[in-house]
């Protein structure tokens, strides 16, 4: 014990942080040794992301003690944090989109003398960097602005790395990440935790904590629920600590199949657009559930927006229940009864400072007015219905949507679809930084749904649940369908090697 | 006003005479012009005039009028520009006389003659000729009307407003000082005082407030009759007859209404756009290198102050020919 | 503008938690401390006023006169709460005000009768009002400069028009109407009063409100739930114009005349009535009652002012003053209030 | 403003293939096709003038004249690139221009002689700027509003402090120096072309200028960068207020005067110019080299209009119309560049 004592890295006990109104963190006690990869664990809103602003010097703790290499520390900025050798990978990208690959790795501490910027030096620092994390084709002076998803996350590890910290915290580093570079980053954290630099690593994907974690810690409801656990802790105990029930599995079953093969109610064919995806066909019949699966960047959100109208088809047509549908034209897909709830909640679909109800109702204040007057006991009425069939908690819908937690605004998503009376969802990601116990219930709610005789477009990066709820799936790479199949004929493995490899082993 | 009788001049404006041998052609002279941005009918017409005077010389005048602008920077260029272009005589109605006067002085290096209109040059050296009004005596021949006036009623401690034009300008401190010192001399004071900015809407907003500070009046004086609509407005709107009131300047409008007599504006002190088509025909004669027929000097003068006469009812027909479009 | 306040970004994260119940209702009604606190300094000046003038402020003819020139800028003020709401700005009212007075008093407008003038200056308003718009929706300029080129364009064009000469209006029909008034309250208090509770009811009962408010509180999510969110933001702004027709309209009965000059700076005051009520300049907040306290504000300064016959410079001075405190105020109240 | 225009975020998406390389340095030189069609339009201009009067048009001492003319505008423009880079915006520059002016040419301070004279017009813009970026980074006030009131105030408080007299300048020492030239080019030409430079090689080669662009891209991001983003607002806008007072001086000399009314609408020149030279609003964009060419464009556009004697009506007319002009066609450019 005592040689284990000697490694603390760093001791942080009873952390209180208060918001107005809300308790983030209600006494948090985490340990982290030097060289080990130390999980966060919790339900959307346990406090993970307000722990390490804690420790990264952004948020300011009421109470609670921080000990850094046995020594008290005050981290009064991220400057602080950051000079004692905390270095910080934010769930939100924390970029700038205008500055170049190499400026935003070094914003803060740049490469200067009197002042002036040394771009060359930076340059070639950067390049190390990123070729440290296996991407050394990334250009320097690129803008991250233009670089995808999953390139951005490598610049902000490239810029956690530039610390030269002896504790790196990653939150959430791989929800936008596809397989491959999932694996490639957790090449790198072996690299540094093998030269003796501890990660805190949070992730709702339990599979990659038992991949790479050494010990972890659970937080619910702001508070430390268990602590150094070892990392093969069985996912029914963890979930149990995280959530206070028992959920059996965090993916959902197969269920007996409630596909109407008699109603086509959606086509799509020989779709396409320039640059992004080509040649896509497809039908989906009521209570079908289609899955896509691709690598990010496969082009998925691209192929629904198209469908939904938000971008405009260059070639191919759309048809619903047998009707060809406007290109280009939300509104048309809107009346034809299809409905999406979209990849980013927050700048897509979500209006923050509306009432959950105002949110609701969005795409149907025709039926919810008369004359151009809102007709708000009606809307409050139907809105609290439905808030109650989805089981969304609180169900007042008068309430702000911006107080709900991350699952609870998705089913408000699916509930302003539902309202509307859509016969067709096509859902982008709809668990994506979702808590396993909300996933459970999403999970159960489009099962529900296809029951009703809905047709679903599933789009999601976890091929489990893709696989668990989808009766077909479309494989998608580069923009091109490489395969299709009912869901129960396909494993894990081979839809991962057809988006990678092109085809299945 | 304007949409009154569009057509009453042609081209619209008044003109002087030019008379005896300085009426026939002489040399071709090229005159530049330049004014603050024409953003009310006294500016606009002192510009109207300028076109209206070379019109009528246009057989020996070529006139190069850069018009309006209130930055005084951008007026220097203006000048310069009006100075690259090589013009014979430079007519300057400066936005700020201060501001404009290191411009005129160069010009006046360069051998181009100055005249300086209205706002003057803050030294002498920077103009050949001063033309303008007279804008001290202007506020002394408002208050001398008024004292006169309420001291015919045996009015014995008067309330008298007064609504200036814009306050940052010297000519409105100026006005202001001329009313203080003749009201003083008289035994009077001012009372109530706005600044309006010589827009309707600014004359109306200033003083419907200051009829609320003054709920009885028994004189009021404002500085310019463009400003004077809004005034009137302000005061039929008040429903308010217990005062006489003095108008500035002399607009066809203002003059009009004293003619009728049927409203409490009585007289109005000139300050008279017509000193732009003066300034035109002594440009023209200055680059003709003529004296003024009546002056026994061989030169034009030097400096001209224009009489500031007070309009009333009994006088107004004669001036008719030198009231502006407000 | 959009100075993404990182400072005031975290702040207002800190200190406006999601869900504290206060803040429910942040758009519809006047019971909100932050409004209280505005009127708290409505009322304020209002002592003021009363204090350093017992005679003649608290008359009947001064209060008239007070609303009677804070309705043009009202009127103006309504317009501006929407575009703002909807995430946008308009620096051209003023200018459009100036160029719908010149318009509808040209003495070819005139002799057409008072019904020609009247729909003349609020079409020539609502024109002005819809190329903003198009040209911010469809040809997607930034508003500040789609509508800043329109401000220099439209006081132009007036100018042009009216021959830089005021034009004084003859129609006796439409003076007696405009300048008269109905139950002993003048008519253009009226028009404020029809403008600023149809404003309150369109915003907060209608669905144009209700997408007002979702265009600029997330224009691509509106966007993305069916709405025509292109042309909603060319509405607003053409209502915006409208309106600045309809103070084209009063100023013409106010001041007799119609003038390029009318409206001059008329966006500033609006925009500051606006923030000062408390809309907030990145949209998707606002209320109409915060942009009528910020308009009565304004007009109470300038009439305290005259009445203590104070120079307009020591005005100006205190007025810059009384903008940031009204802000910082209400910005502590807010803050106060989320505390407890 | 924000106007977070949906239409545009999603057109964005579908011309702007991440990763063009035209598109690579946005922010740095003029190799780049927006600025080239904005140069464009300045050639344009010039053969314009040069077609009208081919007299005078393309002569030494018309350059100068333009140039003389384009100086103080554009000393003020090269602070409000700071400003809109970070994410803000300054409508106080022109009053504060006019403060500053009034302050340094009093008899008080003239008495002291042109150093101090130079250092106060210096400190007072400073200061104001200072004050702006106070309010705005620690008091969280939004930009537009902090300005608009400092906007009101300076002015007020230069009429108060100028008793609204012009002030002439009596030393000899300071105008000989500030209206004379070195090397056959005005000293103000020397001074708007060390500002250029200066506030190009502070933008593009320092930390500082890093930071304007980090602070305006992504506030909150830059702050847990460890950067005192407070500090470099406040920073920002007294840099805007420094050149304010540069401004000042210039004008002093121009003028050989001090007045209240020096720097009017300034600020609207001054972000017109700006946006146009394709600095975005929304912050974390925007190139020096833009804002030059913004500023030549318009001060262009007043000397064709005087060497060919047309009115300011129509000038003004034609200016709304050219902004317009100009940003549709960058984003056009933009555009084609993007889909090539
Ligand atoms: N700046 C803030 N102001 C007010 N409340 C906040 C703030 N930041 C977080 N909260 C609240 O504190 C609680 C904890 O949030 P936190 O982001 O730490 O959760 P999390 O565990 O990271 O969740 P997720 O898994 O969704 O990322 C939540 O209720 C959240 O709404
Ligand atoms: N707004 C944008 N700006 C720049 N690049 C974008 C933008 N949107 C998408 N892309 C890029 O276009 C490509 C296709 O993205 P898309 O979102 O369709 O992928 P996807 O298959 O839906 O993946 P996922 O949804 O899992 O992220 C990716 O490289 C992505 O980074
Ligand atoms: O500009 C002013 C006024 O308009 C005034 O009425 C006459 O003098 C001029 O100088
Ligand atoms: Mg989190
Ligand atoms: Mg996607």
């Amino acid at each position: 014990m005592t040689a284990e004592e000697s490694s603390v890295l760093l001791q942080m006990t009873g952390i209180v942080k208060t918001f107005p109104g809300v308790r983030a963190l209600g006494g948090v006690d985490l340990t982290v040794r030097a060289g080990e990869v130390h999980c966060l664990l919790g339900q959307n809103g346990a406090g993970k992301s307000t722990l390490i602003k804690v420790l990264a010097g952004a948020h300011q703790p009421d109470e609670g003690e921080i000990v850094w290499q046995g020594e008290t520390a005050t981290l009064s900025s991220p400057v602080a944090a950051l000079r004692m050798g905390v270095a910080t990978m934010y769930q939100e990208l924390d970029l700038i989109p205008g500055l170049s690959v190499a400026d935003n790795i070094f914003l803060g501490h740049e490469h200067a003398k009197f002042g002036f910027t040394r771009d060359r030096a930076a340059r070639k620092q950067a390049t190390a960097l990123l070729k440290r994390l296996g991407h050394p084709e990334i250009p320097p002076e690129k803008e991250v602005g233009e670089l995808s998803a999953a390139g951005q996350q490598l610049v902000s590890m490239a810029r956690a790395l530039a610390h030269d910290a002896k504790l790196i915290v990653m939150d959430e580093p791989t929800a936008a990440l596809a397989a491959d570079e999932v694996t490639n980053l957790f090449r790198v954290v072996a690299d540094l935790t093998a030269d003796g630099v501890a990660v805190v690593y949070i992730s709702h994907r339990l599979e990659e904590i038992r991949e790479i974690g050494h010990r972890v810690t659970v937080l619910k409801d702001g508070k430390t629920v268990a602590s150094g656990l070892a990392a093969d802790t069985p996912t029914s105990d963890l979930v149990a600590l995280m959530s206070g029930k028992r959920v059996e599995t965090v993916y959902p079953h197969r269920e007996e199949s409630t596909v109407d093969s008699s109603r086509e109610v959606l086509k799509v064919e020989r779709l396409g657009r320039d640059n992004e995806f080509a040649d896509v066909n497809f039908t989906v019949h009521a209570g079908e559930i289609l899955g896509i699966a691709g690598l990010v960047g496969a082009g998925r959100s691209e192929i629904l927006e198209t469908i939904f109208g938000a971008r405009k088809a260059d070639r191919g047509q759309v048809f619903v229940n047998g009707k060809q549908l406007k290109a280009g034209d939300v509104k048309a897909a809107v009346n034809a009864g299809i409905g999406l709830a979209p990849e980013e909640r927050k700048s897509q679909a979500l209006l923050m400072d509306m009432t959950v109800a105002q949110n609701v109702t969005l795409a149907s204040m025709g039926a919810y007015s008369s004359f151009g007057f809102t007709d708000r006991a009606k809307e409050l009425r139907d809105s609290r219905a439905k808030l109650e069939d989805l089981d969304l908690r609180p169900s007042d819908p008068r309430r702000g949507i911006s107080t709900l937690s991350g699952g609870n605004q998705q089913k408000a998503v699916v509930a302003r679809w539902l309202v509307h009376g859509c016969k067709i969802l096509l859902l982008d990601e709809p668990t994506r930084g979702v808590d396993v116990g909300a996933r459970a219930e999403l999970y159960r709610l489009i099962r529900e749904l296809a029951a009703d005789g809905v047709a679903l477009v599933l789009v999601s990066s976890e091929m489990p649940e893709v696989l668990g709820l989808a009766d077909r799936v479309l494989v998608l790479r580069e923009g091109r369908v490489i395969h299709e199949a009912p869901a129960d004929e396909l494993t894990e493995a081979d839809v991962l090697d057809m988006v990678m490899e092109g085809s299945a082993a | 006003t304007s949409n009154e009788q569009p057509q009453a001049q042609t081209p619209a404006g008044n003109v002087a005479a030019g008379q005896g041998d300085n009426a026939k052609p002489g040399k071709m002279v090229t005159i530049g012009f330049s004014a603050p941005a024409a953003d009310h009918g006294w500016i606009a017409a002192i510009t109207k005039n300028a076109k209206a005077q070379a019109d009528k010389f246009k057989a020996d005048v070529t006139l190069k009028a850069t018009e309006g602008t209130n930055d005084p920077s951008q007026q220097i260029a203006q000048v310069e520009t009006l100075i690259n272009q090589k013009v014979d005589v430079l007519v300057i109605l400066p936005m700020d006389g201060k501001q404009l006067t290191s411009v005129g002085q160069s010009a006046m290096d360069k051998g181009i003659p100055v005249i300086n209109l209205d706002r003057i040059f803050d030294t002498a050296l920077a103009y050949r000729l001063w033309i303008g009004g007279d804008n001290y005596r202007m506020g002394v021949n408002a208050g001398n009307y008024i004292a006169a006036e309420l001291k015919k009623k045996n009015i014995s401690k008067p309330v008298i407003g007064e609504v200036a034009g814009i306050d940052s300008l010297p000519l409105t401190q100026d006005r202001s000082r001329g009313f203080k010192d003749a009201l003083v001399k008289a035994g009077f004071s001012v009372g109530p005082r706005v600044a309006a900015e010589f827009t309707v809407e600014t004359g109306e907003r200033q003083t419907a407030n200051l009829l609320q500070a003054a709920p009885k009046l028994d004189a009021l004086w404002n500085h310019d009759d463009d400003q004077g609509i809004g005034v009137m407005a302000a005061i039929s709107a008040a429903n308010r007859k217990e005062f006489i009131m003095v108008g500035g300047a002399g607009s066809k409008n203002m003059i009009d209404k004293i003619k009728a007599d049927n409203d409490v504006i009585k007289a109005t002190v000139l300050y008279s756009p017509s000193m732009s088509s003066s300034a035109i025909a002594l440009a023209r004669l200055l680059g003709q290198a003529k004296g003024m027929g009546d002056l026994a000097e061989h030169e034009i003068p030097a400096s001209i102050t224009t009489y500031s006469a007070v309009v009333t009812k009994e006088n107004a027909d004669q001036y008719a020919d030198v009231a502006f479009d407000s | 503008m959009t100075q993404l306040e990182p400072a005031e970004n975290t702040a207002e994260r800190d200190t406006e938690p999601p869900g504290t119940p206060a803040s429910r209702d942040k758009r519809g009604f006047p019971v909100d401390l932050r409004l209280a606190s505005l009127f708290g300094v409505l009322v304020l000046m209002i002592i003021i006023g009363w204090v350093t003038s017992p005679d003649n402020f608290l008359t009947g003819s001064n209060f008239d006169t007070i609303l009677r020139l804070a309705a043009p800028s009202g009127v103006v003020a309504v317009g501006m709460t929407f575009v703002i709401i909807s995430g946008g700005i308009d620096l051209s009212v003023g200018s459009v005000v100036g160029l719908a007075s010149v318009w509808m008093t040209t003495l070819a407008t005139q002799s057409y009768g008072p019904w020609v003038m009247v729909i003349c200056g609020l079409l020539v308003g609502l024109a002005a009002g819809l190329v903003n718009g198009v040209l911010i929706a469809y040809g997607r300029m930034v508003p500040f400069i789609a509508t800043l080129a329109m401000y220099i364009s439209a006081r132009g064009l007036a100018e042009y028009l009216s021959n830089k000469q005021t034009q004084v209006v003859r129609d006796q029909d439409f003076l007696t109407f405009f300048r008269g008034s109905f139950l002993g309250i003048p008519t253009l208090i009226w028009i404020l009063a029809v403008v600023v509770v149809v404003g309150w009811v369109v915003l907060n009962r209608t669905t144009f409100g209700r997408r007002t408010f979702a265009v600029g509180g997330n224009p691509e999510a509106t966007r993305l739930a069916g709405i025509n969110v292109k042309r909603h933001i060319a509405l607003v702004y053409g209502v915006a114009g409208a309106l600045a027709g309809i103070t084209a309209i009063m100023l013409a009965a106010r001041t007799t005349a119609g003038s390029s000059t009318n409206g001059l700076f008329y966006e500033l005051d609006a925009i500051a009535a606006v923030v000062i009520g408390g809309t907030v300049l990145t949209g998707g907040r606002g209320t109409m009652v915060g942009t009528l306290i910020g308009v009565m504000i304004f007009t109470l300064i300038t009439n305290i002012f005259a009445q203590n016959n104070l120079p307009t410079e020591v005005q100006n001075i205190a007025k810059g003053v009384i903008i940031v405190i009204a802000v910082l105020l209400q910005f502590r109240t807010n803050r106060a209030r989320s505390t407890t």
